[in-house]
């Protein structure tokens, strides 16, 4: 224990770790979405986040911007970064579509048991890694331009804020609010949650139950293309098996929170990010990984539903 | 006694379950015991390498003999995992953890390379291998029951991230544990089991088939034992529990302890696999427990058919021996396709194709079968 | 009735879900040997009675006693033990099993042996399965369906199906048989099959609490009724006096699916 | 061999299946059929061709085959086949190919295996088979701590590399406050460990996982104490991870790490800006500074700059085809011609000479420091012995 060096870096321990658990965040929304409506963990959603990555990438350098080369001037930067951002999303939000139309819906149809979901899921996460894998010479890639600055803008209470910071959670919050007012407002928002609540009564009330399957994983994808383009500019890397740790870190936090549950999969990812860096800076940073998961197992224990609770979906009996 | 008593409205045999059922019963144990000495004699070198031509399902890239024991060992991890997951439906994502368990006590008790002996001084010399193995066993049995009394009240998918992080914590620590499990230095010098035939050990170091010979008779005693208790109260209790935990626990079966005997039973054969396997490779260091076995072994029992137990030493047999026999396969066809490199991009094709063609598995329990083929036809019926 | 010996007495019984009360001090008393109708129009607590009943909900205020011992806070299966014995309103079997299994394990609830008798194959393995398979034999018979005895609870018809769930809780030994709505679903004639089974199940022994819709079958059978609505008891009695009693029919005035 | 193969049989592949059997009987395996000349003999090669450690095994293999190319050119009577052995660099899958090797009596001799946890894993088997091996690139001190009697080490071990990248940084660079982090590989924490019995105190230390992304944590408590030189025990993804992450942040130190790190796809991570400068130690010399018409040869035959253990890999393989041109056709003849054998490597200069246990000899042991410089590794000097 080195409360020392707690005390000593806790603003940039804060600061960082909300960075990093904004993206965890955004990744664990698409997971609590299809949960929430079909209750089934898409394991191939980390793929669908590594798979953006590397669209945002191949985009920057394709518009001849490259590690060693970022575009001058803010406006460049922001369209660069967005030409990124639409790449990454396209490919995220297509790549999970894909998932389900491949390794899903043909198991829906057959009136699967869940189990062969699950192991459909993991077929779809080493089919989607391989590709790219194979394609990538499983090299690690850290070509990316620095489109956003890490330099310090500002300080508050001891932390240096950097640009990227902000980008990463204003951009985060944004997605956030946005997807909660379309689930919670618009009429294939409401389409989303009668599904998630009862789905044969909501096959009786007219709702397409096939068409808010597909709409959630396109959801769940743009939501990790999103994170996707936020984690390539705060590390400037990616690597065909850089999905499974990010997966596993974000249905942690999807659990978390409560799965199912939009505001909870926020909530699990923000904390599952303070928790580790803190946790790196009080015992090593050997045991972030066993600290987050004793984190999950004690919430578990004591609200067994996770922190918010399910919510999309019916409470269990 | 209850079982295979198929009379009026039962269906045909149908499928190598089915077909070997209708056999008469010394006909069925002479097809049994024809293929258990099959599998005896499979690492020989006149199966694995027949004078004249190719035995085509010898793997070519890799020692067969040493294969077939890497598959047993498999098999034995999805009879184990069948336990907890095809019986007890109890979603574990974690099971590998205890093979780790298993095969560092093994490790760390026989060892005299272990830290316990050479740093902590807590044993004088290193335990004779009959003496350590039933002891990695129980302290995995240990582990098992450790693990499931918090957190097999929670249910489906909260266990399933809970087994999950439990592996990784494994792995963590196996990773970080220098001071006694040796981290990524390992652990090296594990005896090999004892015995000796002319002087000569049975157990040596190049020869793999005694190993394998020797996880076989073990699975044959397991298999025996796993199928006494799934024809029994405990059986019944476990798909009962899978079938509606609600129903089951108000009709007086107690649920936690048959989960917790379920989830014990499950460590225990993963723990000596684990203490087998440390006792062949004579190394080991901490980067065999990636998650991506337990992965594997779940495949392995659901490709199989879960809840059958057939099935998982058929899953257990294909997820160990199908990519190794790729590795060798471009070779052996001429072909300048690199195997090795596509071997995950073909297995993971191949979980997808299964479970949408054939998501009861490879080799289902009959029952199991029967309903899913009824929820195939009730979505027929109703689209 | 009087002079008979209370089974199970449900005293000043609340149950708050949340803001919802489910049950507003309900309170009556089950003697031993007598069929109690439970009735109330649909939404009035009675399967919620009922499962507080038998453990499955924990009263907030009040106490549930079955001969005397507290059962609020008791485990599940330790409910089932002490002598109480449930069917379901939507069938839960076990699909998987035949019909045989299925009453097995109720049958199991009072066997010791667990999994080293059963894995070695102990003496005590074979007693208590013969005995097991017997008991269940008996019960398949009892309740009409020994024919279907090897077949899948999935394949069976909805109304041995039925039938079998009342043979699983059977076979526990139960001296309280709780139905729950065991007539959903069924026509006349099979009513009245049901009738005569629920007779023959007192008969035997056992104490019946019996919940239901259906009014004619509740008159038919019962010795006496407790009637809810929203969660309050509003009338107990014989049959004829349940079927007198204004508050009755009020409640089911409204609800015309009652009859 | 594959590749030779696959243009013999062409694309027949269901004519394959059948013919393969005959071909394969040909050059594969124990079939000591008619005509068992010496010239059927088969080298083996023992590392990662695939998955994550590929990078660096690849390389090693191109070393191996160039040696082979040159030998069969001038002995085209009497060829060598290259075996690979692709073990993906991970310890588990290792003695199945180990045990492969072992029985396949036509492998002579075995370059490999390139990872120390694959060679401990394996030694056991290649001892009982008396299969002599060279590894280019196992640096663990304690591979040689048993008298294997098989193994040889063709370089020099994280006992050597270790205290010279310590007496680097407080000799060369001086450095006052050095952080010091290693991943909790055996290689890493060995080499990490060395450097600070050599530095006496540091300034902090931390340990990181393998694949790990985020190092926010490790970076500010690089950051608060001051250091001026980082030193990483480990490889190259997460030490161009950690050191694009320390410099984004404000860090503006030096990084000195070992022969892990010592990779193109370092400054590929890191970005060239945030790798310049970074000290790299090797137990090498420089591949691409090789003597001789090495570099030109590798780049001739693999389209590709020669990587770390190129050229030992090429240097120890000729250690083994001399053998066979000697005469030495059996693995026992063959071990004998290893442990008595001196001779100078023509890519890296190194003279090979083996200590009993089976260590280069430590006279040999040279530790170079390489610099990046606008995007490459370039050599930059010599470690003087201590």
């Amino acid at each position: 224990m080195d409360f020392s060096e707690l005390f000593r870096n806790f603003p940039e321990l804060t600061t960082t770790g909300l960075t990093q658990g904004a993206i965890y965040a955004l990744v664990a929304l698409g997971y609590t979405l299809v949960y929430g409506v079909l209750r089934l963990i898409n394991f191939a959603h980390s793929e669908v986040f590594m798979v953006g990555t590397f669209a945002a990438m191949w985009t920057w350098n394709a518009l001849g911007f490259n590690q060693n080369l970022s575009p001058s001037g803010v406006l460049i930067s922001a369209g660069v970064l967005i030409a990124g951002l639409l790449a990454a999303v396209a490919v995220s939000s297509a790549t999970a579509v894909a998932v389900e139309l491949t390794a899903y819906r043909p198991l829906r149809k057959r009136n699967a048991p869940p189990l062969a979901f699950l192991i459909s899921a993991i077929g779809a996460s080493f089919v989607i890694m391989e590709i790219i894998g194979i394609a990538t010479d499983r090299a690690p890639y850290g070509n990316m331009p620095e489109l956003v600055s890490n330099k310090p803008l500002f300080t508050i209470l001891g932390a240096e804020i950097t640009p990227v910071q902000i980008v990463i959670v204003v951009g985060a919050l944004v997605m956030l609010v946005g997807l909660d007012w379309f689930i919670n407002n618009t009429r294939l928002g409401r389409g989303v949650r009668a599904v998630a609540q009862d789905p044969d009564s909501a096959a009786l009330m007219g709702v397409n139950k096939g068409r808010v399957i597909g709409l959630v994983f396109l959801l769940g994808g743009v939501m990790a293309g999103v994170a996707a383009v936020f984690a390539n500019l705060k590390y400037g890397f990616t690597k065909f098996n850089l999905g499974f740790l990010f997966g596993l870190k974000a249905f942690t936090a999807a659990v978390l929170g409560g799965i199912g549950n939009l505001r909870g999969a926020v909530l699990g990812g923000l904390l599952l990010g303070l928790v580790e860096n803190y946790a790196s800076a009080l015992v090593g940073t050997q045991f972030r990984d066993l600290v987050a998961f004793v984190v999950l197992i004690a919430v578990l224990m004591f609200r067994p539903t996770g922190i918010l609770g399910e919510s999309l979906g019916r409470a269990r009996a | 006694m209850t079982d295979v008593q198929i009379k009026n409205g039962a269906p045909e045999p149908r499928g190598f379950t089915g077909k070997l059922n209708a056999m008469s019963k010394p006909g069925r144990w002479a097809a049994i015991t024809a293929l258990v000495a099959l599998f005896y004699l499979m690492p020989l070198g006149w199966f694995a390498d027949p004078p004249g031509f190719y035995n085509p399902l010898v793997t070519f890239s890799s020692d067969f003999g040493t294969v077939l024991f890497d598959a047993a060992i498999f098999v034995l991890l999805a009879i184990g995992l069948n336990v907890v997951v095809g019986f007890a439906g109890l979603l574990d994502l974690g099971y590998f953890g205890f093979f780790a368990v298993g095969a560092y006590a093994m490790a760390l008790l026989t060892s005299p390379a272990s830290k316990l002996i050479t740093d902590y001084h807590w044993l004088d010399s290193p335990w004779p291998w009959l003496a350590a193995l039933p002891v990695a066993i129980v302290i995995t049995a240990l582990t098992g029951v450790l693990l499931g009394w918090p957190t097999l009240r929670l249910r489906g998918d909260y266990l399933a991230i809970v087994t999950l992080g439990f592996a990784e914590m494994i792995r963590v620590i196996a990773v970080q544990s220098e001071w006694v499990l040796g981290g990524d230095r390992g652990i090296s010098a594990i005896p090999h089991p004892p015995g000796e035939i002319g002087g000569e050990p049975i157990f040596g170091f190049v020869d793999p088939k005694p190993y394998y010979w020797l996880v076989l008779t073990v699975i044959i005693v397991v298999v025996f034992g796993v199928r006494n208790l799934a024809r029994s109260r405990v059986g019944r209790a476990w798909v009962s529990i899978r079938e509606d935990e609600d129903a089951a626990e108000l009709m007086g079966v107690p649920t936690f302890k048959f989960k917790l005997w379920a989830f014990a039973i499950g460590a225990t054969i993963g723990g000596l696999s684990g203490a087998l396997w440390a006792s062949k490779v004579n190394f080991m260091n901490s980067t065999t427990f990636s998650l991506e076995n337990s992965i594997l072994v779940l495949a392995a029992v659901i490709l199989g058919g879960a809840g059958s137990i057939p099935g998982a030493i058929l899953g257990g047999f294909l997820v160990a021996y199908v990519p190794e026999w790729l590795r060798g396969l471009g070779g052996f066809l001429g072909l300048d396709i690199n195997t090795t490199e596509y071997r995950y991009l073909i297995f993971g094709l191949v979980l997808i194709v299964m479970m949408i063609f054939r998501p009861q598995g490879i080799w289902p329990n009959r029952r199991r079968e029967a309903e899913i083929k009824d929820r195939q036809k009730e979505v027929a019926v109703g689209e | 009735m009087s002079e008979r010996k209370p089974l199970l007495e449900v005293d000043n019984v609340t149950l708050r879900f949340g803001g919802v009360v489910a049950l507003d001090k309900v309170d009556f008393t089950l003697y031993e040997g007598e069929i109690l109708g439970l009735i109330g129009p649909n939404g009035a607590g009675k399967t919620t009675c009922f499962n507080a009943m038998t453990g499955v909900y924990m009263p907030t205020d009040g106490a549930i006693r079955f001969r005397g011992q507290q059962i609020s806070g008791k485990k599940r299966h330790k409910i089932t033990k002490m002598g109480i014995a449930r069917t379901f309103q939507n069938i839960r079997l076990f699909p998987e099993m035949t019909a045989l299994e299925n009453v097995q394990v109720g049958a199991d609830a009072h066997n010791r042996g667990s999994v080293p008798s059963a894995m070695l194959r102990l003496p005590r393995f074979w007693q208590e399965e013969r005995r097991g398979i017997k008991r269940a034999e008996e019960l398949l018979e009892f309740v009409g369906i020994k024919g279907r005895t090897h077949e899948l609870a999935r394949n069976l018809p909805y109304g041995d199906q039925r039938r079998l769930e009342i043979a699983r809780a059977l076979a526990t030994d139960p001296t309280l048989l709780c139905l729950d709505e065991p007539a959903a679903g069924f026509n006349p004639a099979e009513k009245v099959a049901l009738l005569e089974l629920i007779r023959k199940i007192r008969d035997s022994g056992v104490t019946v609490l019996l919940i239901e819709h259906d009014m004619r079958l509740v008159m038919g059978v019962t010795d006496r009724i407790v009637v809810l609505e929203f969660g309050k008891k509003i009338a107990e009695g014989t049959p004829a006096e349940v079927r007198d009693n204004p508050k009755v029919v009020a409640a089911y005035l409204g609800v015309p699916d009652a009859a | 061999m594959r590749q030779q193969l696959a243009r013999v049989l062409g694309g027949v592949a269901v004519l394959a299946l059948v013919a393969g059997g005959a071909a394969a009987c040909k050059s594969d395996d124990a079939t000591p059929g008619a005509g068992s000349k010496v010239c059927d003999l088969k080298l083996g090669f023992f590392g990662a061709l695939t998955g994550d450690a590929a990078g660096l095994g690849i390389h090693m293999r191109n070393g191996v085959k160039l040696a082979l190319e040159q030998y069969n050119k001038d002995n085209a009577d009497c060829k060598v086949a290259l075996e690979e052995y692709d073990s993906q660099g991970d310890p588990a899958k290792a003695p199945a190919l180990a045990t492969k090797a072992a029985g396949d009596t036509k492998v002579i001799g075995l370059v490999g295996p390139a990872f120390s946890g694959e060679t401990e894993a394996s030694l056991d088997t290649f001892k009982g088979a008396n299969l002599p091996i060279i590894t280019p690139s196992a640096t663990r001190p304690s591979l040689s701590d048993k008298d294997w009697g098989v193994f040889h080490r063709g370089v020099g071990n994280d006992l050597a590399q270790g205290p010279a990248a310590g007496r680097y940084i407080k000799d060369v660079l001086k450095a006052e406050k050095v952080y010091v982090v290693d991943d909790q590989s055996a290689y890493g924490t060995g080499l990490a460990t060395e450097v600070v019995k050599v530095l006496g105190t540091v300034a902090g230390q931390d340990k990181v996982q393998v694949k790990q992304v985020d190092f926010a944590a490790t970076v500010a408590k690089i950051k608060a104490s001051g250091a001026t030189v980082l030193f990483f025990g480990g490889y190259y993804t997460e030490a161009g991870l950690l050191l694009k992450q320390a410099k984004a942040a404000g860090w503006n130190g030096v990084m000195v790490a070992g022969d892990g790190v010592n990779d193109a796809n370092f400054i590929k991570v890191a970005g060239d800006a945030a790798a310049e400068g970074t000290v790299l130690t090797c137990p090498c010399a420089p591949a691409t500074s090789a003597k001789g018409s090495f570099v030109a040869d590798y780049k001739a035959l693999i389209n590709a700059e020669p990587g770390t253990y190129a050229d030992v890999s090429y240097d120890v393989a000729k250690i083994f085809l001399e053998g066979i041109k000697a005469g030495k056709t059996t693995r026992a003849d063959m071990l004998a011609f290893i442990d008595g054998y001196n001779g100078t490597g023509s890519a890296t200069g190194v003279t090979y000479k083996f200590e009993k246990n089976g260590e280069l000899d430590p006279t040999q042991v040279l530790v170079w420091a390489f610099e990046v410089k606008g995007g490459a590794v370039v050599p930059k000097v010599e470690i003087p012995k201590g």
